[in-house]
C-alpha cells in the first residue's frame, strides 16, 4: 500500500485491458502524465470514467482506448467542444463509443456511494430531463418515511482511480489541496489506485484546505512534477491556457491529432513529456 | 467569452449587444444575494455586479468554491484564483449535496445552447435521435440541478432561431416543463427561470402560463426584430419597457474585467 | 443572517418552548454555556437531539426542560452512566422522559439527510439489532439496481441547532477546528442556529483541518470564552477531567444535583458562569 | 479504566488479572493493522501494542481522527491529542460512511455490559422490558456498526455471570446471531468477533457453530472456574491452552502507560 513507483510502473501493473478507469481532478489537478502513460502503454477496451472529460479524455480517445464513458460534462472548458470525443460518437472514429450520461450531482454522489461502500445514492436530480429515458442508472426512489420520490444512482467502483496530488511522504501519505474535487471519493471508491505527485517529500506539514489520503488506502505513488499540465497544481504550476486553445486546432482535424499523439505522446518517455 | 465587434444600432452609445446583455445580466445581481455560477458569461456578469452595485455578492462555483472574490475574471471553473479567495473551499459532492440540493442559493446563472418556450434548457445534443446526434454537446454539467434547486434561475443566451425553438431538442435542465404546475408536480423546490437575458431583450416567464414573452428590450433593438430571432411566436408583455443603456460605470467595471 | 448578539438575547429569540433542539460537539467544543442559558431561561417540553448526550443534557434533564431525547450514546464518558438521564428514563424525574434511540452511525446520516436537504439517508446499519423494533426511525429500504436491503433514517431538521466554535470574524463567519465532529451538518440542518465562540476576530486566518461556515449560514454568534468548559476548545483550552469526576457525585443524588443547579446554573449569569 | 488491584492467584507473578487482560487485549493486534478503538480499554490495549510489538497499528478514533499517535493515553474518545497527531482528521459522518462502513478497517475493539454465547453484545438496558428497565445503559454509540463492518471484532470485557449471558436482553451490536450463517442472511460484510478477551482467559468462536469456547486461560486460572463465571455452560475447546504471562517489558509499557 502506498508503494512509490515508476508512473510506466504504475500503470502497467494497476491498468488493464478492459478495465474501467477513473480520472479525475476537478479543472485543478489532472492526472494528464497518467493518462499519455495509458496511451503509451495500448490500452484497449476501457470504461472511462470521469465527470468533465476534457483533454486528456479526448486524446484517450482519440488515440482508440476507450470502449465506453461515463461522464456528465464533455467539453473543452472556456474553449468549446471535444473534437475526438464528438467524433467517435457522431462517427465512430477510431472506434465506436458507448455513453452512459449524467449530471454532475448524479456522478459526484455515484462516487461517494462507491466510498461508502453503498450499492447506490440518493439525490434531488435529474427529475423532468430527458436523461431519465437515455441513462439506465438512473432510477426512482420512494422515501420510506414520507413517500417522497427521489433519484437513486448506482455506486461508481472502478478497477482503477487516479487523481494527481501535490505531495506523498516518503511513507506512501498523500496530501493535496486547493479545489479537491472528488479526489478523496474517487481512491476510496476505487479497487486499485495510483496517485501521482508533484514532489516527494520528507514531511507533509499541515495546511489549510488540504486533504490527506493515509498511506493504506492507495495502491500505488508516482513522483510526476507538472503531471497536471495543462491543468495546474497550486502551489507548483499555473494553468496553460494556451494549451487549452491550441488544442481546439489540433483535435479538429483526425491528421492533426494523429501527428500530435505520435509527436507528443507516444514519441515521448514520460521523462520527456513531463 | 471575449467581447463581440457587433456593431450597435445608430444613434446608440458605443457598446456592443454583448456588452448589453452582460451588463443586463449583472444588474439581475442584487446585493447580497447567494449566486451559483457557470463559467462563461454567467462569471463574466456575476464578478460585473461584484464589481459595480452587488460588493456582497456571494459567488459559489461548482468546484466547492463558496464565497470567492477573484481579483481578476477567473478563466476557468476551477480557477485557482477561487480557491485562494474563497471563505470555504469544499469537495465537489458537498457543493452539490450540502449547498446547492437544499435550496441554500438564491440565483442560479445559466447558458443554454437551445432554450425553448417554456424555458427549459438543451446542452446535450442537437438531432432527434440521442443516440445518433447531428451535433453532440458537452452535456449536463452541474445544470439539471441549479436549475431544480436554487430558488431563481436566471439564463443569458444569444438569441437567434437555432438557440430560441418551440421545443428543446432534450431536456437537459428543466425550466416549466410543459408549462404552470409542471415543477410543482415533478418536486422541484426552486421556482425556476424567472428572466432569460439575451443580446437584443429580456424574456420573463407569463405569470399564468409560464411561458417566456418578452418583457424588455435593449436600446435601439425593435420588438419585431427578436420575434424574428425567436423560434416560436413570441409574446410582448403588455409592459414591454427598454432597458437602461450601460452607464458610463458599468462599461468602464466590464472592459477592465476582460 | 450571522447577527454577533449576546447569548442571553440568541437564547430567547431562537429556542422556544416545545422546540427541536440540537446541541452538538463530539467530545471537543460542547456548547456547555448554551445549554445553561437554556435552562436559565427555564425553556420546557424540549425534544433534545444529540449523538452524545453527556453532562449538559444531564443538567438539562435533570432541570426538567426535556420532554423527548433523541441520541446514540447517553454517558458521562469515560466515568460512567448519567443519573439524571437514568432517574427520567427510568423513574420519570423530574417528568417523564420519551426516548428515539440510534447509533452513531445513524444519526450522523441523520444529520447529513438535513444538511442535504434529503428526507432521508441509507447506511449499512442496524441489520439485527433489537433498535430496530424499538425505533420507528428505522425502515429498510431496498437498493433499485442490486436488490440489497439496507437500512434507511429519516433526515433530523432541528428547529435550533447549537454549536461552539473557536472564533468567528465580525461578518459573522465562523471557523472552528481540530475535532469538528457533525457541527457543520447540524448548523445546516437546523432550521435556526447558534453559534458561541472563544473570541470574535478581526479576521479568520486559514488554519489546517479548518471547517469555515460562512455567516448566511448561522443565524447567531455569542462570544462565550470558556463555553465549552468542561469540554474544550482545542487552541483556548484544555477538557477539564476533573469535573466529569466530580459530576459523578452531584448527579447521583437528586438533591445534590437541585443544590448544584441553584447555585452553579440558575444563581449566575452567563458572564459569571463562564 | 484505572488498574484493579485485584490479588493474583498465589505463585503468579506480580501482574494484576485486568493487567493480564490488556496485554492480551494489546497481543491480538499485529502491526499494520487498522484498529477502530472505543475508550478505555480497548484504548489502552491499542496503545500499549503501539509501544510494543505494533508500532506500525493504525489507530482510529469515531471522533475523526485516523492514524493518530498519541503520546499519552488519551483520555476521551475526543482528546485533543488524537487530533494534534492523527495522518487525518476528518467529520464523524465520513469516519463511518467512508472509513467504517465499506469494511476497511480491519478490527475493530469493543467492550460490553452483557455478552452471550453468540458475541452478541448488549450495551442498551438491562431487564426484558426496553420501556421499563432495570438498568438503563448508555446505548449504542459506534458499536452496531463497528461490529457490523470491521473485518474482525475483539471484545474486552470481565468474566462475570452478570456480563456473560446464555442470551443477551438487548442485541445492540450483533455478533453471530443465533448461530452460524446468521451475518451472512443478515448482510453483515465483517467476519464478527474473532476473540473474546477477559481477565480469566479467551473465548473464541466454535468454527461450526459460531458459539463462543473457551480456548484460553490466563496463568493460574483454572478452566472450571471460567464456566462457573459464564451464564451459559461454557465449552471447553479441545486444545485449550494457557495465556503466556505477562513480559516484564509489557507490564512496564502498561504501567507507564497508565
Amino acid at each position: 500500500m502506498g508503494v512509490i513507483t515508476s508512473l510506466a510502473d504504475a500503470i502497467a501493473e494497476l491498468v488493464h485491458d478492459g478495465d474501467t478507469v477513473a480520472l479525475e481532478g476537478f479543472t485543478h489537478l489532472i492526472p494528464v502524465a497518467a493518462g499519455h502513460e495509458i496511451i503509451r502503454q495500448g490500452r484497449r477496451d476501457l470504461t472511462l470514467v470521469r465527470m468533465t472529460p476534457d483533454i486528456v479524455y479526448d486524446q484517450l480517445i482519440g488515440a482508440g482506448c476507450a470502449r465506453k464513458l461515463i461522464f456528465s460534462w464533455a467539453g473543452n472548458p472556456g474553449v468549446g467542444s471535444l473534437h475526438r470525443f464528438r467524433d467517435a460518437v457522431q462517427h465512430g472514429w477510431p472506434t465506436p463509443l458507448e455513453i452512459e450520461e449524467h449530471s454532475h450531482a448524479g456522478m459526484a454522489n455515484r462516487y461517494v456511494a462507491g466510498a461508502a461502500g453503498l450499492p447506490f445514492a440518493v439525490l434531488r436530480g435529474y427529475r423532468g430531463t430527458d436523461l431519465v429515458a437515455q441513462t439506465p442508472t438512473i432510477a426512482p426512489i420512494t422515501c420510506p418515511f414520507t413517500g417522497e420520490v427521489l433519484t437513486a444512482v448506482p455506486a461508481l467502483t472502478p478497477d482503477v482511480g487516479i487523481v494527481h496530488a501535490q505531495r506523498a511522504d516518503r511513507a506512501g501519505n498523500v496530501q493535496l489541496w486547493g479545489i479537491t474535487g472528488v479526489q478523496k471519493e474517487t481512491v476510496l471508491a476505487s479497487r486499485r489506485s495510483l496517485v501521482t505527485v508533484e514532489e516527494i517529500v520528507d514531511e507533509l506539514e499541515p495546511r489549510p484546505g488540504a486533504v490527506v489520503l493515509p498511506s493504506w488506502t492507495v495502491t500505488r505513488i508516482a513522483e510526476v512534477p507538472g503531471g497536471a499540465h495543462p491543468s495546474y497544481a497550486m502551489g507548483y504550476s499555473e494553468r496553460d491556457n494556451d494549451y487549452y486553445q491550441a488544442w481546439d486546432t489540433i483535435s479538429r482535424d483526425r491528421a492533426a491529432f494523429t501527428a500530435w499523439l505520435g509527436e507528443h505522446v507516444l514519441g515521448r518517455s514520460v521523462e520527456e513529456a513531463s | 467569452m471575449t467581447a463581440q465587434a457587433t456593431p450597435t444600432p445608430a444613434g446608440v452609445a458605443d457598446w456592443s449587444s454583448d456588452e448589453m446583455m452582460t451588463i443586463e445580466a449583472a444588474r439581475a445581481l442584487r446585493d447580497g444575494t447567494r449566486c451559483f455560477v457557470g463559467i462563461g458569461r454567467p462569471s463574466t456578469a456575476a464578478n460585473l455586479a461584484r464589481r459595480t452595485h452587488a460588493p456582497n455578492l456571494v459567488l459559489i462555483y461548482e468546484s466547492g468554491t463558496i464565497g470567492a472574490k477573484p481579483g481578476r475574471l477567473p478563466l476557468s471553473i476551477g480557477d485557482g484564483v477561487l480557491a485562494e479567495t474563497a471563505d470555504a473551499v469544499v469537495s465537489v459532492p458537498e457543493i452539490f449535496n450540502y449547498w446547492l440540493q437544499p435550496g441554500r442559493i438564491d440565483v442560479g446563472f445559466l447558458g443554454a445552447a437551445q432554450l425553448d418556450r417554456y424555458g427549459n434548457i438543451n446542452t446535450t445534443v442537437i438531432g432527434d435521435d440521442y443516440a445518433d446526434p447531428k451535433v453532440r454537446l458537452p452535456g449536463a454539467g452541474g445544470a439539471p440541478e441549479i436549475a431544480a434547486s436554487c430558488r431563481e434561475v436566471i439564463v443569458i443566451v444569444q438569441h437567434s432561431r437555432r438557440a430560441f425553438v418551440d421545443r428543446v431538442d432534450f431536456v437537459t435542465s428543466v425550466g416549466y416543463g410543459s408549462g404552470a404546475g409542471d415543477r410543482e408536480r415533478l418536486g422541484l423546490t426552486g421556482r425556476g427561470p424567472v428572466r432569460v437575458i439575451t443580446d437584443l431583450g429580456v424574456l420573463e416567464p407569463d405569470p399564468d402560463t409560464d411561458e417566456l414573452i418578452l418583457t424588455r428590450v435593449h436600446p435601439g433593438v425593435e420588438p419585431e426584430q427578436v420575434r424574428a430571432a425567436t423560434g416560436w411566436h413570441l409574446a410582448f408583455a403588455p409592459d414591454l419597457a427598454t432597458t437602461a443603456p450601460p452607464t458610463a460605470e458599468e462599461l468602464a467595471a466590464l472592459r477592465d474585467l476582460r
